[in-house]
């Protein structure tokens, strides 16, 4: 099986691991992730305004051309899953930004949010299946007591997103049972880490960071994982807790990543 | 003279009046402390035609765009779509740009995700 | 357009039993005028009005028709006026999309207290149907082309 | 041959001072089928009804126009008066010269003019009218009433006091409802079970009133005064005859880890179970689910304890018909899931918990003996966090209720004052975005928990509950105070939305009673008929019509109570005879008209109809019970072939009118 | 296809599936389709056709041959799956009685349009893929499918085969269509040249009632028109009100119950465009009270038997707009 993959920048620089094992894992798993040729940055924040209609082209853009190559298109940055699922739900919803869109990209065939947009996390629960994964893995991480971190763009707003529970979501926590490790439920999970405020107020971010590891350590983890670059980078930063992307976990339990936890 | 609240309420697609003044999002905000102004505020000021103070805020930067104060608003109000809008009206208006391009490098660090630098750009800046 | 002083109306108001045929019964107890050309025909209930009733009425030479109800919420049936008001939509988009003058056809609702907005409302109605002249079209929209 | 009279009215000047009377009678008499036309002073006088008695005799009439005041001032009057001289009372029109005519216009010549048109419009009308007569139907003398909670038992004490037989139906082992798991009631703050548990009684001990608890209604056939319900009384597996209530069973069982319900699974019971001490009836009930004899064959302990010989394994379902005259619902409400609200951490951390719960917690005979508690580790909590508001008042509907649940504020305010009122040494936060305390001696309530009981009342919300260090650590907005609150909380208590009983919907449809988008009941009126469904026959008691506290159920029990009364009363029911009829010729059964009837008045049959060649075809078509009808049309004009019509107001009679009106 | 079609037909008779057949076959004229019975295997292969001029929906045949002794099998095309389920929905066909084969379809050609590109003396023809093969007189032409297709299939809402019990060729998918531009084309006139278009249109009009009698809508009993105590009954096609306003009746009548089949369109002699009349309904009340397309699924309730309490006035509709 072989899917449409949107990388996204962060993935081709700062977060390899991310996209590296993500890809490797997958492939272990039975399914292709194919880049899509030429896709363009998703825009990393999601305009939030009505008659923003430039910047979210590039994810109508990548859209668009998993529509034409007939399969779902799938992301692993949560950022750029938030972006271009977001953008599907708009140019499927809201008429204005359909017509004007098309109306700029002039396609051959309008584009009208027929494409299906997945998260990774949702290709493995819903193609793979977590049980079929459990039965998958090498290297158990038995009695390893991990954190899930959901941080924000994933879950929220749950109309569009339709993700997982916004306020008790479960994906991770069962991807890491599938693995064999022991998830911790910590309140703090789906807060923000301080995202790319980071920049300009590093005290207030870290200050974010460290309330999310803290609950999360209170809780009994011994180390968090997430799915997002800018949450690693931020609770790298500011959390007392170790944090490793959850394709890196992966990979390690399907025998592909060597080392320690 | 641009009326800001009508221009903000149409920009945001939000309509304030929806708010029955709960305090929720203010409640969930993260960045609370960070901000002169709280979500709850938002809302209010851009009903009752306040918006140029709330364009004059420092906080309306600090928002984490966490969509905590969406999701959990009981009336379906999108506070931070307002604070998205007002940042908007700011940066549309000439030359008020939060931070050039030419700013950003001084704040970068080796480890920081592009994920982080586009988006302060595209959140501080017209056309990051 | 021109006015044409001569020109009196045809106009039938259809009237719910419970709340606007009592409406216009209290705007006749408070001798509140409205023209005679307004005649009403009471109906139980506002759902009761088929569209056929109202494109007969244009047939037969009406100028206007009005349908009155009591307002949403209060219908003595419970939910007839809201029946009523899908069909008069419909109705009415489908009469402007042949053509026909959209003022001609009103829904009002108007409760059984009152008289007055009866009274306004035929008199609004009526003079906006005074103004536009005596109903054509509908009776030529199936003669052979002139 | 029409043989019509017009009987033209004066109203002494009221209308002959704008009308020309005579003029009006003298052309009317000119119009087709009109025999006799005349004119007189006052025609709803004696003289005057003696007048038209006479007219229709002597000229052998066939229909009567009278053109006079509203019909809405002396149709009635005039049906009589017609019907004493041998007339069909529906054979008679009135034309409204008074109201619609002399009263709104000066100029005599206009005036008459129109009273000529109106006129014509009703002979036109009368002349297609038909004799109609208003059925009878007999009424069943015995109520039901589904739901046994305190809306329940104070409806069928009230009709049992009137001396009618009422069965209650209760889906639970025991009747009393959610009031058995209160503590105590604002705004007095007496104990909900010393004022509760006598009525239960009561009502187990009435001649008039049985009670069919563990039992739910299957299906419901009929219509007002005529109604046949089909009951299934589950088996409990206990002989309720024999059993005594003694309560072995349960202490014996050893399936001991089954969540109790009546305590919200904050304890345990055994498979064999009496949900509480005061329980009407008051016999065990096996849970088939958990018990081991019924699951696996083995065990039966509770058989070999029981000195009654009452278990009974084998017991099966029972259906029970029976025929009743009057329905009342009274299926009560259900706090909302919290499943949707986790930012509060209610799954997350047993010390966060519904008010509901919270009612078990402070209950001397609840889980904690009565002692405040925190679930996780049975300490006293020290500091608690009330939330009101949780999932009402709610935009969209995805999550949470749009309306308000309208008990919260008062009970939120009730445990608040109590939790302080017996441990001194609490913190109690309430967060509230409005307090609504209409009600009498309810805002007094309020402000006693404020100003006696050192209550902090806080304008703000929760956004978010994390649950760390064995602390509740809340994160709150104080909108009066312009901050965001930290709190290390012990315990937060949510004031769960309020929703009808999921039971209500299904129950809805049988009764073909309808409901608001929210699943309460719809009311036949909201003013003036606020205890009644549209659909006759069938009413409204407590919460399943719209959130309310216990004085309020128990007024509009007995209001619904009243009504049953006054319709188990009557012998028979006169139907308005102003009814749809299909012509079943001509009806697709196509459900358009079924549809959109408001009574439910319309059901089908499948009947045998000549086809061509002498074959027979059958088809379905509809039928409509006259006794449910009330007449609104709306299914003449949802019907595409035209075959349902309004007796009184029919398409005939109708175009007759707009005809003689435009010509 | 036509083979699969004819061979299905046949054995679904040889196995004793059904004991009748409802398809098409041909009549005086190879494009000139009918719709037809069959009862046994024999005629099924002498007779039954399935080319690219069965335009006929059959659903509406079932009412009547669905309540006769035995099981029928039916062929149907998407657009056809529609009225079958709208038509059970309004209780019209014993379902049970009937075996209904979903065909897909590439959508059906037009004489006409063939006649319109130039092409004459037609003898036969036969579709492959997007290209249509015409015999004629004067020799075989190829002609683009697109080109040929009747007006109502260059529309098309769906291929989406609704409740059949099995399905020839694969199963589709609703489509994007721009349905609505004619209607919105005729919004953005004026009222004046609304009337214009509708008085030109609507005298054409011979009151044939071919519509009438093609429309799964249009199933009654027995008609208004001919119900003499609807008060529009008509007999006599005079100048009286039954006639003038016989296409509006219409209209309303099937309004929420019309699946936009276009069959009205397709047989009418004088080529009036009514089925504007039906989808400037369908636009209104997916615009004014959600998307609901009649025949789509058993549950959802049609919009003019359903009411919310926050739908709007009548006066949203104001001249030429529609509340938009």
């Amino acid at each position: 099986m072989t899917y449409a993959y949107f990388p996204g920048c962060t993935l081709k620089t700062k977060a390899v691991d991310l996209d590296r094992w993500g890809r490797e894992s997958m492939e272990a798993l039975g399914i292709t992730l194919e880049e899509l040729p030429q896709w363009q940055c998703c825009g990393a924040v999601y305009p939030l305004a009505k008659d923003e209609i430039a910047s979210r082209l590039s994810a109508v853009r990548a859209l668009m051309a998993a529509r034409d190559q007939g399969t779902p298109l799938v992301t692993l940055c949560s950022a750029c899953h938030h972006v271009i699922k977001r953008a599907n739900c708009d140019i499927a919803e809201d008429e204005t930004f359909r017509s004007r869109a098309n109306a700029y990209l002039s396609p051959e065939t309008p584009y009208s949010g027929e494409a299906q947009v997945l998260h990774y996390l949702e290709v493995l629960r819903d193609v793979v299946g977590f049980d079929n994964l459990s039965r998958q893995v090498k290297n158990p991480l038995t009695g390893v007591k991990i954190g899930a971190y959901y941080g924000c763009l994933l879950l929220r707003p749950s109309r569009q997103m339709a993700f997982d529970d916004p306020e008790n979501p479960t994906i991770l926590e069962d991807f890491l049972r599938a693995i064999g490790a022991q998830p911790v439920i910590y309140a703090q999970r789906n807060e923000c880490c301080g995202g790319y405020v980071t920049l300009e107020n590093q005290g207030f971010a870290r200050s974010r960071a460290a309330a999310v590891a803290d609950n999360a350590a209170a809780q009994g983890a011994q180390m968090l994982t997430t799915a997002c670059p800018l949450c690693l980078y931020n609770l790298q930063q500011g959390g007392s807790l170790k944090t490793v992307y959850f394709t890196e976990l992966l990979a390690q339990a399907l025998g592909l990543k060597e080392g320690a936890l | 003279m641009t009326d800001w609240s009508s221009r903000v309420q149409e920009i945001s697609g939000v309509n304030p009046r929806k708010c029955m003044k709960c305090g929720k999002c203010t409640a969930a905000c993260p960045a609370y402390d960070q901000m002169e102004y709280h979500p709850h505020q938002f809302v209010d000021m851009v009903q009752t035609g306040r918006v140029e103070e709330l364009m004059a805020s420092k906080g309306i930067y600090t928002c984490l765009s966490c969509f905590a104060c969406v999701e959990r608003c009981p009336r379906n109000v999108q506070p931070s779509s307002i604070i998205e809008a007002v940042r908007l009206a700011v940066i549309r208006r000439q030359g008020g740009n939060h931070r050039k391009p030419d700013e950003i490098p001084a704040l970068l660090n080796e480890e920081l995700p592009q994920q982080a630098i586009t988006s302060a750009l595209r959140k501080y800046s017209k056309g990051g | 357009m021109q006015v044409n002083e001569t020109f009196t109306p045809t106009i039938v108001a259809f009237c719910c039993n419970w709340c606007s045929y009592a409406g216009a019964d209290l705007s006749g107890t408070n001798r509140l005028q409205y023209p005679a050309n307004v005649k009403i025909i009471r109906i139980p209930c506002s759902c009761r009005l088929n569209p056929m009733f109202i494109l007969r009425a244009f047939q037969r030479g009406a100028d206007g028709v009005i349908l009155c109800g009591c307002h949403p919420g209060d219908c003595h049936y419970t939910t007839g006026n809201y029946y009523a008001r899908r069909r008069m939509t419909l109705l009415f988009s489908l009469l402007d999309f042949l053509g026909i003058e959209r003022e001609r056809t009103r829904v009002e609702w108007v409760s059984a207290a009152e008289g007055a907005k009866f009274a306004a409302t035929m008199n609004d109605f009526t003079e906006t149907i005074t103004r536009l002249g005596p109903n054509r079209r509908l009776e030529d929209l199936r003669c052979k082309e002139v | 041959m029409q043989r019509i009279g017009v009987f033209v009215c004066w109203c002494g000047s009221n209308i002959a001072a704008t009308v020309d009377v005579e003029k009006v009678a003298r052309v009317l008499s000119q119009e087709p089928g009109v025999v006799y036309s005349t004119d007189y002073q006052y025609m709803c006088s004696q003289a005057g009804q003696e007048m038209i008695q006479e007219a229709i005799r002597e000229h052998r009439l066939t229909g009567v126009v009278i053109c006079s005041c509203s019909p809405r001032m002396h149709e009635a009057t005039f049906r009589k008066t017609v019907e004493k001289a041998g007339l069909n009372p529906y054979l008679l029109e009135i034309a409204n010269i008074r109201e619609h005519c002399s009263w709104i216009h000066k100029d005599k010549l206009t005036a008459t003019e129109k009273a000529v048109i109106l006129g014509r419009a009703a002979i036109a009308k009368v002349q297609l009218n038909a004799p109609l007569t208003a059925g009878k139907s007999p009424v069943t003398k015995r109520a039901l009433v589904i739901g046994g909670g305190i809306a329940g038992i104070q409806t069928a004490l009230d009709i049992a006091e009137a001396g009618f037989p009422v069965d209650i139906v209760e889906k639970k082992p025991t009747i009393g409802g959610k009031m058995t798991q209160i503590d105590k009631t604002f705004p007095t703050l007496d104990c909900a079970a010393c004022i509760l548990t006598p009525k239960m009684v009561d009502a187990a001990q009435n001649e008039n009133i049985d009670i069919l608890s563990y039992a739910q209604v299957e299906k419901i056939q009929g219509f007002v005064g005529n109604f046949t319900v089909t009951i299934r009384k589950k088996a409990r597996y206990v002989d309720e005859n024999k059993c005594t209530g003694c309560g072995l069973c349960t202490e014996k069982c050893p399936q001991k880890k089954i969540p109790n319900e009546f305590n919200l699974g904050l304890d345990n019971r055994r498979a064999i179970y009496i949900p509480f001490a005061q329980a009407v009836p008051k016999v065990a009930t096996i849970d088939p689910n958990h018990c081991a004899m019924l699951q696996k064959g083995k065990c039966g302990v509770c058989a070999k304890v029981c000195t009654a010989g009452a278990i009974d394994y084998k017991q099966q379902d029972q259906l029970i018909t029976r025929e009743y005259g009057a329905i009342v619902a009274a299926t009560g409400f259900e706090p909302i899931s919290m499943d949707k609200f986790d930012e509060f951490a209610y799954s997350q951390s047993p010390d966060v918990v519904t008010s509901l719960e919270f009612e078990r917690l402070m209950n001397a005979a609840g889980p904690t003996g009565g002692t405040l508690l925190r679930p996780s580790d049975g300490t006293h909590p020290h500091t608690l966090v009330f939330v009101q508001c949780v999932g009402s008042r709610c935009d969209g509907g995805e999550k949470g209720k749009s309306y308000c649940s309208k008990i919260c504020c008062m009970y939120t305010a009730k445990h608040a004052m109590l939790t302080r009122e017996k441990y001194p040494d609490t913190e109690v936060y309430v967060f509230y975005i409005d307090v609504r305390t209409p009600g009498k001696s309810f805002d007094e309530f309020y402000r006693r928990a404020v100003e006696e009981y050192g209550v902090h009342y806080i304008k703000g919300m929760v956004g978010k509950v994390t649950p760390q260090d064995g602390k509740l650590k809340v994160q709150a907005s104080d909108l009066l105070g312009g901050r965001q609150l930290h709190i290390d909380a012990d315990m937060v208590i949510l004031a769960a939305a309020i929703e009808p009983d999921k039971s209500a919907r299904p129950l809805a449809t049988m009764l073909t009673a309808s409901m608001d988008t929210n699943d309460f009941f719809t009311e036949a009126h909201p003013k003036l008929r606020p205890v009644e469904s549209p659909t006759a026959g069938v009413f409204l008691s407590g919460a399943c019509q719209g959130p309310k506290d216990i004085p309020e159920t128990v007024a509009q029990a007995s209001a619904a109570a009243a009504k049953v009364i006054g319709l188990l009363v009557k012998d028979s029911l006169t139907c308005n005879p102003c009814t749809a009829q299909p012509d079943e010729l001509m009806c697709n059964g196509c459900s358009s008209c079924e549809k959109v009837c408001p009574y439910g008045a319309i059901t089908y049959a499948d009947k045998p109809f000549r086809g061509p060649n002498r074959t027979t075809r059958i088809r379905r078509v509809a039928q409509v019970n006259p006794a449910v009808c009330q007449g609104c049309g709306a299914c003449t004009v949802a019907c595409p072939s035209g075959a349902m019509d309004l007796l009184g107001f029919s398409n005939k009679q109708i175009m007759a009118e707009v005809d003689a009106i435009c010509r | 296809m036509q083979r699969s079609v004819i061979e299905t037909a046949a054995s679904l008779l040889e196995t004793g599936v059904c004991t009748r057949v409802l398809g098409w076959k041909t009549g005086e004229f190879f494009y000139d389709v009918t719709p037809a019975v069959f009862t046994s295997a024999e005629e099924v292969r002498k007779d039954m056709v399935f080319t690219p001029f069965c335009g006929a929906n059959l659903s509406k045949y079932l009412i009547a041959e669905s309540r006769k002794e035995g099981k029928i099998a039916v062929f149907l095309k998407p657009c056809d799956t529609f009225s079958f389920v709208q038509l059970q929905k309004e209780h019209r066909i014993c379902r049970e009685n009937v075996y209904a084969v979903g065909v897909q379809c590439p959508g059906m050609s037009d004489p006409d349009a063939l006649k319109a590109l130039g092409l004459k003396g037609l003898t036969g023809c036969v579709q492959e893929g997007d290209t249509l093969r015409v015999d004629t007189l004067y020799g075989e032409k190829a002609v683009p499918l697109a080109d040929a297709l009747s007006l109502r299939c260059r529309g098309c809402k769906s291929k989406r085969l609704h409740d059949c019990d099995a399905i020839i060729g694969t199963q589709g998918k609703d489509l994007q269509t721009s349905r609505f531009a004619q209607v919105e084309a005729l919004e953005a006139m004026t009222a004046e040249e609304r009337f214009a278009f509708w008085r030109k249109e609507l005298s054409k009009c011979i009151r044939c009632n071919a519509c009438r009698n093609v429309c799964p809508a249009c199933s009654c009993e027995t008609c208004v028109f001919d119900n003499p105590d609807s008060g529009v009954q008509n007999k006599a096609a005079a100048s009286s009100f039954e006639e003038n306003l016989f296409h509006i009746i219409r209209a309303f009548h099937v309004a929420g119950r019309c699946t936009d089949c276009g069959e009205c369109t397709r047989v009418c002699p004088q080529h009036i465009p009514l089925h504007l009349l039906n989808r400037k309904l369908i636009k209104d009340m997916n615009t004014l009270y959600g998307v609901y397309q009649a025949g789509a699924d058993f549950e959802t309730k049609p919009p003019m038997l359903a009411f919310t309490l926050e739908d709007p006035e009548a006066s949203i509709i104001t001249q030429g707009r529609n509340g938009q």
